[in-house]
């Protein structure tokens, strides 16, 4: 049973906030039903953190780095890749598919890099069976 | 593009050649942005011959081969629209003016042609070389004299006008088919035409020839200058009356080889055509002169070439009203004097009438034609 | 943290309400418990807006807002300064974006659109209501700037800086000041030489008595942030005295036997291993240690005011800005570039103007008189054709070349000829009327597709060029030139990218710095105390470059008049009691800024904030969860993510 | 000190004026701006959005309308001009005349009450007369002071506006007012406006409907544009076909203006990418000459909308006629080809360019500044990079020549810095002294 309407949260660097900014600049339409929570560097996350929103009823998180242009760090990209990676870890011991992540650098006019990564993990999810949310491990 | 100038080859930069046309009035060429302004506004520019901006590029370029080998300069009636609306204030109507002398200067003699191009002591030069024919005529048929009575035999012998018209018509006459013949040649090795078969060729020549009557007879593509209908009006005027003058000598000179009784008296139908025809003649010179006035401030350059055809035109017409008044009013010093330099004006108007801009009467129609024929407009 | 707060929905004109439902929004708002009111309103930006804002914080005692609007990236300075009048904390204000990433991404699916509002502004109130009062950082000014680089654009801010009472410290690895401007012989529009322009600059400038000029000087090391920048430098020695004699110095540069290609003049000229100013400022004399091979001769003749040793100087000082006006670098052709360093007849610009300005009366080069000379433009600049890396438009070429013909025609006569391969004319301005003067002084244009641009080639003491020009319709055009100059744009200086790399400046895409904001804010940087002048930030001419370097200084005024500046409080905060003292923050910090300190006899973290970017690296990796990045905290983002309109067995508040 | 006295005095209340005082405030300095319409915010705040970041133009001028609003060193002088200003004892003198709005603006809420009861519509010049405005009424959305003004060559006295005025704001009895005022160094950012296509015949401005100018389609672009699409004027349809003319009173000689307008190319660029985003299926073509994107950012904002499809034909407009559909008919050379194009559009611009805005130019006359051909003000003989056109008297934005935002912003804070220096340098001590004076 496919999921129907996944929900997807955006965690987006400085950078690629702008981005998100420029898509809706050109009137790029993507799935509604997707959230952008700024981070000034999405070095930030906590592994944890994005298990946290899959229990807590999102279907997939993306986080949208800064990428090379990243304000804060040259090697932002590097950083944030490790953070997901544990994230990985985290996910595959509570037994969720790991395809509910997504990483992606997205720059400050990168509009069309913005939708379609959201609109890709969107079809992906939708093929996904529908998130188990009980019992799942909250690590910090 | 087949269509652009001379096909296929490279065009070298000659800045002599560019440096000579803007000697000859296309100075403003080298002002030219290229922005096609000129080639979108002008009235008379068709799809195969993108004028005036091609010819002021290939001014700019120095391409003589260009320059000569286009046909553009005489489709081109200088309304001067071009000029007018010009962003640059390049005066196109001008290079194209230039492009019009340069082809004449290569066609005919060069040197001579200066004389009436460039070089403003030219005129003086080639008159009194006139003069020295005339009144060396006069000598060797002994009859450098006073005149004594009122006749117009009496002052210039009937052989004396004979050989000295013919000499200068024939001179102009040959001068004039060679450059005809090579403006054509060089034209039909420009572009390429859209002929193909003999009798294709024969067919289109004949299709081609309704068009030049009617350019020749009523100007249909100088009609088209929007601006220039005062113009339009005033060479209408000259052209028919000088016609009229031509026609009236060409009809005395067959009616009557032997100048008996001439000049005829007022009420003589030829002479009526005549004093029609000069009238003609110069109110039509009068309404261009006050066009150009009209427009002096804004478009129209008219330089030396231009002028000394229109004065020589206009000083036959004048001359040749004085000389009737001075007959009427029965004055025999006057009325010879006048008749002299009626005289030499015509035979100068005459001898070097291809190297004027009176070249334009000859090479202008058979350039339509040509084009017409060769698919080119 | 706010307890009684107000939501404000913008409908943005029909921005935001064409496809949101704000006032359903505004409704579902108002179901929120610490939510005291919740309005939509047409324009919140506008003043009318503003002022109903400031009206309810003050009538309803708000302690925090939420404004639903277009992206914070426009307005939430605006909003803040709307909560500052009310005498709100400027922090207890969060911006919801509901334009950009909302109503302008789902137009078609309106519902869904007012549904995600509703979403946006209930994680926008969980975010607020975990927000405690915040104040900028405030950091003392003292009035003294760094200017970097001596060129006209560092000049320019320096003078105006000092004239405004403000100490400058100038410093230019050049011994001589000026730049580029320097060298071009004649400076548009006001076609003086660039060493006079120079020179009035640095006239006007020691006038002031504030500047202080370090010529010749290296810039080891630059750290620190705004009021605290710290730099070293190291003054190198021109080993001979500055103030001496005049006539003295002529006689040894006449007698000095070393002789080496004098660089200011790419070699065109040759210059001695003492080398004089030349009207170049600082007026000071220096010896090339380099080539010198310490004959003695200028010993002789100024003894003690010559020595061979003297070491370099090196020092540190603290300034409180510092303005990046390290300017361009010429783009320099890879052999074979339009013939470049294949044929000896080929030049760049920079390299041309040096040598029609060491030439007497006729330009000459290699012994033979030059009358045809071919200007072949976008050199370096617009490669997007060609692949090449430079992708922009170098700006100050076009006219630089048209300036450079009158030029040349004017020094040697109207014999020259001139052709010039161009793209687009960009003579933009009142700059056109430079293209009508080249036209009218007959020079000849010729529009080369970029795709296939003119080959050049050696033909005998000839240079052949051949392109298609679209001005003919794409024929083959042929011209044969006696020099032909590529007209080389502009690239970022390595200096510069050093220097930005040292302030942790941006960069932008073409490698300049990058402005604060591309319209708005052109001589700010992404740094804080850190001001971009003149070609530094992108290609620009003289005079825009001047005027960029008067902007940066207005810039700079505007902080040191006041004598301080107030930063952003985003920035990392350590828990003594959970920090476990595994010092991993400490190398996991890209700004240096954490330390272990020691505290009640154990090692825990401490954040220098000056320092603190607010990047958060730390944090994410601190086991115990003992750093938090203030506007961002993990409790903030937790329950922002955990706001849902079907709770699923997580708290809601 | 009396309240008429102020350091600078800056006439304009346009984005240069606005950077300028605030950066001059910013400082510390007193200034008094002076903008002669009802609303500071000039050409910037009713366009589109700005090249090459496409950010919404209104959305990033109005934060700066408001700093200067709520500027504590700025005092606002709106709906009032510069009657004179002279130069005595190296200070300047101004007279300045408050045009009555009929409307007491600290009265007025902004409500539009009494343009709603207005009966007279007149073409609304915000919105370069699309759509009509009342005789009383606001200038515009985001218009700073937001007060109602009362246009009384349109009004007839019908009395509506005062009978719904819920705060008694209106009063018809109010004159206009003049005060007089001093400064010690003043600063020009007077602007400019659009080369009146009119004097083109061959464009046909004004004569055929659907040849309309570039500030004509910024505001069928913009955010608070009056249709909510872009149509044509003549019959309301949504245009398929759109051509740009460029160059439309710039560079021609034979309309008096030789210069580039610096900005026409970008604008045209920024629209068609804006056209293509708002009408998907519409087909845009720029003539041009030379395109001149000569900005950080510019060559590549012209490479995105020649990647997006917009059409780019080298080649002057010579000619435009209108066909019996409204269609305009096109005429121009393509240099490429050689060959002249007779093109058919269902709306054409004009982009048309920048000349100095000369209104009551003789106010500032006795400043003793230079002015060129066709008014742009001149810098001082032999400067270079200085912004100071007679001594104390500074001028930046496009009274001093076509230029765009980013050069406006950046001559402003020239021109605010130069300004600083100059009354650091002349008034530094006095000020001082006098500070020192008041503190005791």
């Amino acid at each position: 049973m496919p999921t129907e309407n996944p929900r997807i949260l955006v965690f987006a660097g400085s950078m690629a906030y702008l981005g998100a900014d420029n898509a809706g600049l050109l009137h790029k339409e993507y799935p509604s039903n997707s959230f952008v929570v700024k981070v000034p560097c999405t070095t930030m996350l906590r592994p944890g953190l994005i298990l946290y929103a899959l229990r807590h009823g999102f279907d997939g998180v993306f986080v949208a780095s800064s990428g090379p242009d990243c304000p804060y760090l040259p090697d932002c990209v590097e950083r944030t890749a490790k953070r997901v990676e544990s994230a990985y870890d985290l996910l595959k011991k509570n037994g969720i598919e790991p395809e509910r992540i997504q990483l992606a650098g997205i720059c400050s006019v990168c509009s069309d890099a913005f939708a379609n990564n959201v609109k890709q993990l969107h079809s992906r999810l939708k093929k996904l069976e529908p998130m188990r949310r009980d019992g799942l491990l909250v690590s910090q | 593009m087949a269509e652009y100038g001379v096909a296929g080859k490279t065009l070298k930069v000659d800045l002599d050649v560019r440096n000579l046309l803007m000697d000859y009035g296309a100075s403003g060429a080298a002002l030219c942005f290229n922005c096609g302004n000129c080639t979108a506004v002008c009235p008379l520019s068709e799809n195969g011959a993108p004028f005036p901006r091609s010819m002021v590029r290939f001014v700019q370029l120095g391409s003589r081969q260009d320059i000569l080998h286009s046909p553009e300069p005489w489709l081109c009636y200088f309304c001067n629209e071009c000029s007018a609306t010009c962003p640059r204030d390049a005066k196109p109507g001008n290079t194209m003016a230039a492009a019009r002398k340069y082809q004449i200067r290569s066609a005919t003699i060069g040197p001579v042609a200066d004389m009436l191009v460039t070089k403003k002591w030219g005129i003086a030069l080639l008159l009194a070389v006139t003069s020295l024919f005339y009144f060396a005529g006069l000598y060797y048929v002994g009859a450098l004299k006073l005149p004594t009575q009122l006749l117009f035999q009496a002052f210039v012998p009937e052989e004396v006008m004979h050989i000295a018209g013919m000499v200068a018509g024939i001179f102009a006459v040959a001068v004039m088919g060679i450059a005809i013949l090579r403006v054509l040649y060089w034209i039909s090795r420009g572009r390429q035409s859209r002929y193909i078969t003999i009798s294709k060729k024969i067919s289109a020549a004949i299709r081609s020839l309704p068009l030049v009557i009617t350019e020749v007879v009523a100007q249909r593509r100088m009609s088209k200058c929007e601006t220039g209908r005062p113009r339009w009006i005033g060479h209408m005027m000259t052209m028919w009356g000088f016609i009229g003058l031509f026609v009236t000598s060409g009809l005395i000179y067959m009616i009557n080889p032997n100048l008996t009784n001439y000049p005829y008296s007022f009420t003589n139908p030829i002479q009526i055509l005549a004093n029609v025809s000069a009238a003609v003649l110069i109110t039509g010179m009068c309404l261009i002169l006050l066009d150009r006035r009209n427009h002096r401030a804004t478009t129209q350059d008219h330089d030396y070439f231009d002028w000394v055809f229109f004065y020589t035109i206009f000083a036959a017409g004048i001359t040749g009203l004085v000389v009737e008044a001075f007959r009427f009013s029965g004055l025999l010093m006057p009325t010879f004097i006048a008749y002299s330099i009626h005289i030499i004006n015509v035979l100068f108007l005459i001898a070097f009438a291809p190297f004027s801009k009176f070249a334009h009467v000859g090479i202008r129609p058979f350039v339509i034609w040509y084009s017409k024929y060769a698919g080119l407009v | 943290m706010p307890e009684r707060i107000g939501v404000y929905v913008c409908w943005c004109g029909g921005n935001i309400a064409d496809v949101v439902n704000v006032k359903e929004v505004a409704k579902h708002a108002a179901g929120v418990p610490e939510v005291v009111v919740a309005k939509d309103i047409m324009f919140a930006c506008s003043d009318e807006g503003q002022k109903t804002m400031v009206d309810d914080i003050k009538n309803l005692k708000l302690d925090g807002i939420v404004v639903a609007s277009c992206s914070p990236v426009l307005h939430e300075q605006t909003f803040r300064r709307v909560a500052e009048r009310a005498g709100l904390n400027k922090y207890l204000y969060v911006q919801v974006n509901i334009r950009e990433q909302d109503s302008w991404v789902h137009a078609h699916d309106k519902k869904g659109a007012t549904e995600k509002a509703e979403e946006l502004v209930g994680m926008g109130i969980e975010k607020l209501a975990r927000a405690t009062p915040l104040n900028p950082i405030k950091v003392e000014l003292t009035s003294k700037v760094l200017v970097v680089g001596g060129g006209v654009s560092g000049l320019t801010t320096a003078l105006e800086l000092a004239r405004e009472g403000i100490h400058v410290t100038l410093v230019d690895r050049d011994r001589y000041l000026g730049g580029f401007v320097r060298r071009l012989p004649d400076v548009n529009p006001v076609h003086r030489p660039g060493k006079d322009v120079i020179a009035d600059l640095y006239s006007r400038v020691v006038s002031t008595g504030n500047v202080e000029i370090l010529s010749g000087t290296d810039l080891l090391e630059v750290s620190g942030s705004i009021g605290h920048f710290r730099a070293r430098f190291k003054e190198r020695s021109g080993h001979i005295r500055h103030d001496a004699d005049r006539e003295l110095l002529s006689r040894a540069e006449r007698e000095c036997p070393v002789e080496v290609d004098n660089e200011e003049n790419f070699g065109f000229t040759r210059r001695k291993a003492i080398v004089l100013p030349d009207d170049r400022v600082p007026e000071t004399p220096y010896i090339d240690m380099e080539h010198c091979i310490k004959c003695g001769v200028c010993q002789r003749l100024f003894g003690e005011g010559v020595s061979f040793d003297a070491s370099d100087i090196e020092f540190e000082e603290e300034f409180s800005m510092v303005v990046q006006s390290t300017g361009f670098q010429p783009y320099l052709p890879g052999r074979g570039e339009f013939g470049y360093g294949e044929t000896r007849r080929v030049l760049t610009l920079p390299e041309f103007l040096r040598l029609a300005d060491t030439s007497g009366k006729t330009l000459v080069f290699n012994g033979r008189q030059v009358r045809d000379v071919a200007f072949v433009y976008c050199v370096g600049s617009r490669q997007t054709e060609t692949g090449g890396p430079n992708t922009y438009c170098s700006r100050y070429c076009c006219t630089s070349t048209l300036n450079t013909d009158s030029y040349i025609k004017k020094k040697f006569g109207s014999s020259i000829n001139s052709f010039h391969f161009y793209r687009d004319i960009r003579a933009y301005g009142l700059y056109e009327t430079m293209y009508e003067r080249a036209s009218r002084e007959k020079g000849l244009f010729i529009r080369y597709d970029p795709a296939s641009p003119p080959s050049v080639t050696a033909e005998g003491e000839r240079v052949k060029l051949v392109t298609k020009d679209s001005l003919t319709a794409g024929r083959d055009i042929e011209v044969s030139a006696d020099l032909v100059v590529l007209v080389t744009g502009m690239m970022p200086s390595e200096d510069g990218k050093k220097l930005s790399a040292a302030l942790k400046v941006s960069s932008s895409k073409d490698g300049f710095v990058q402005e604060l904001h591309p319209k708005l804010r052109p001589v700010e940087t992404t740094v804080g105390g850190v001001l971009v002048g003149g070609t530094a930030q992108g290609p620009k001419d003289t005079h825009e470059s001047m005027i960029s370097g008067a902007a940066a200084a207005a810039k700079a005024s505007t902080l040191l008049m006041k004598g301080y500046t107030e930063l952003e409080p985003y920035v990392v905060t350590v828990s003594e009691q959970k920090c476990n003292g595994c010092t991993q923050c400490v190398t996991e910090c890209p700004a240096g800024a954490i330390s272990m300190v020691e505290m009640e006899g154990r090692q825990v973290a401490s954040v220098n904030v000056a320092m603190c970017k607010g990047c958060g690296a730390c944090a994410a990796i601190c086991e115990p969860e003992a750093l938090q990045l203030i506007g961002y905290t993990y409790p903030q983002l937790r329950a922002m993510v955990s706001f849902s309109p079907q709770p699923l067995g997580a708290q809601s508040k | 000190m009396s309240v008429n006295e102020y350091d600078v005095l800056v006439i304009g209340g346009g984005i240069a004026g606005m950077e300028a005082a605030t950066a001059l405030g910013d400082m510390g300095f007193s200034v008094v701006l002076v903008e002669k319409e009802p609303s500071i915010g000039g050409i910037m705040i009713s366009l589109s959005k700005v090249f090459p970041t496409t950010d919404c133009a209104s959305c990033i001028s109005s934060p700066k309308v408001s700093t200067v609003a709520h500027h504590q060193n700025i005092k606002l002088l709106t709906y009032s001009e510069v009657l004179d200003v002279r130069k005595e004892n190296g200070e300047f003198k101004a007279r300045v005349k408050q045009k009555a709005r009929f409307v007491h603006p600290e009265d007025c809420t902004g409500c539009l009450k009494c343009e709603q009861a207005c009966p007279v519509m007149v073409p609304h010049e915000f919105n370069q007369g699309f759509v009509g405005r009342k005789a009383a009424y606001v200038p515009f959305d985001t218009a700073y002071p937001r007060s109602a003004v009362i246009d009384l060559n349109n009004c007839i006295f019908c009395g509506a506006c005062e009978r719904v005025c819920p705060t008694n704001a209106i009063d018809f009895l109010q004159k206009d007012e003049e005060e007089e005022l001093s400064a010690k160094a003043v600063l020009i950012t007077t602007g400019g406006k659009l080369f009146p296509m009119e004097r083109k015949k061959e464009f046909g401005y004004k004569k055929i409907s659907n040849v309309i100018n570039g500030l004509q389609m910024e505001r069928l672009l913009a955010p608070t544009r009056p249709f909510n699409t872009v149509l044509r004027p003549s019959d309301g349809k949504v245009p398929g076909k759109i051509g740009y003319v460029l160059c439309a009173g710039s560079r021609d000689a034979s309309l008096g203006n030789p210069y580039c307008s610096r900005i026409c190319c970008m604008y045209s660029i920024k629209q068609a990418i804006l056209l293509m985003g708002a009408l998907p299926l519409v087909d845009v073509t720029i003539h041009y000459m030379d395109i001149r994107a000569f900005g950080k950012g510019y060559e590549e904002f012209y490479r995105q909308a020649v990647d997006m499809g917009v059409q780019f034909v080298r080649g002057r407009v010579a000619d435009l006629n209108e066909l019996e559909n409204g269609d305009v008919l096109m005429k121009s050379e393509n240099t490429d080809t050689g060959k002249i194009v007779e093109e058919k559009y269902d709306l054409v611009v004009l982009a048309a360019g920048i000349l100095p805005e000369t209104h009551n130019r003789t106010a500032t006359e006795a400043l003793g500044y230079a002015t060129d051909s066709i008014g742009f003000i001149k810098p001082r003989a032999d400067t270079i990079g200085a912004t100071e056109v007679s001594e104390g008297v500074f001028a930046a934005g496009l009274g001093t020549g076509p230029k765009d935002i980013v050069d406006t912003i950046a001559e402003a804070d020239a021109a605010a810095s130069s300004c600083a220096s100059y009354m650091k340098e002349n008034f530094g001590k006095e000020r001082a002294e006098k500070i020192l004076r008041e503190l005791m």
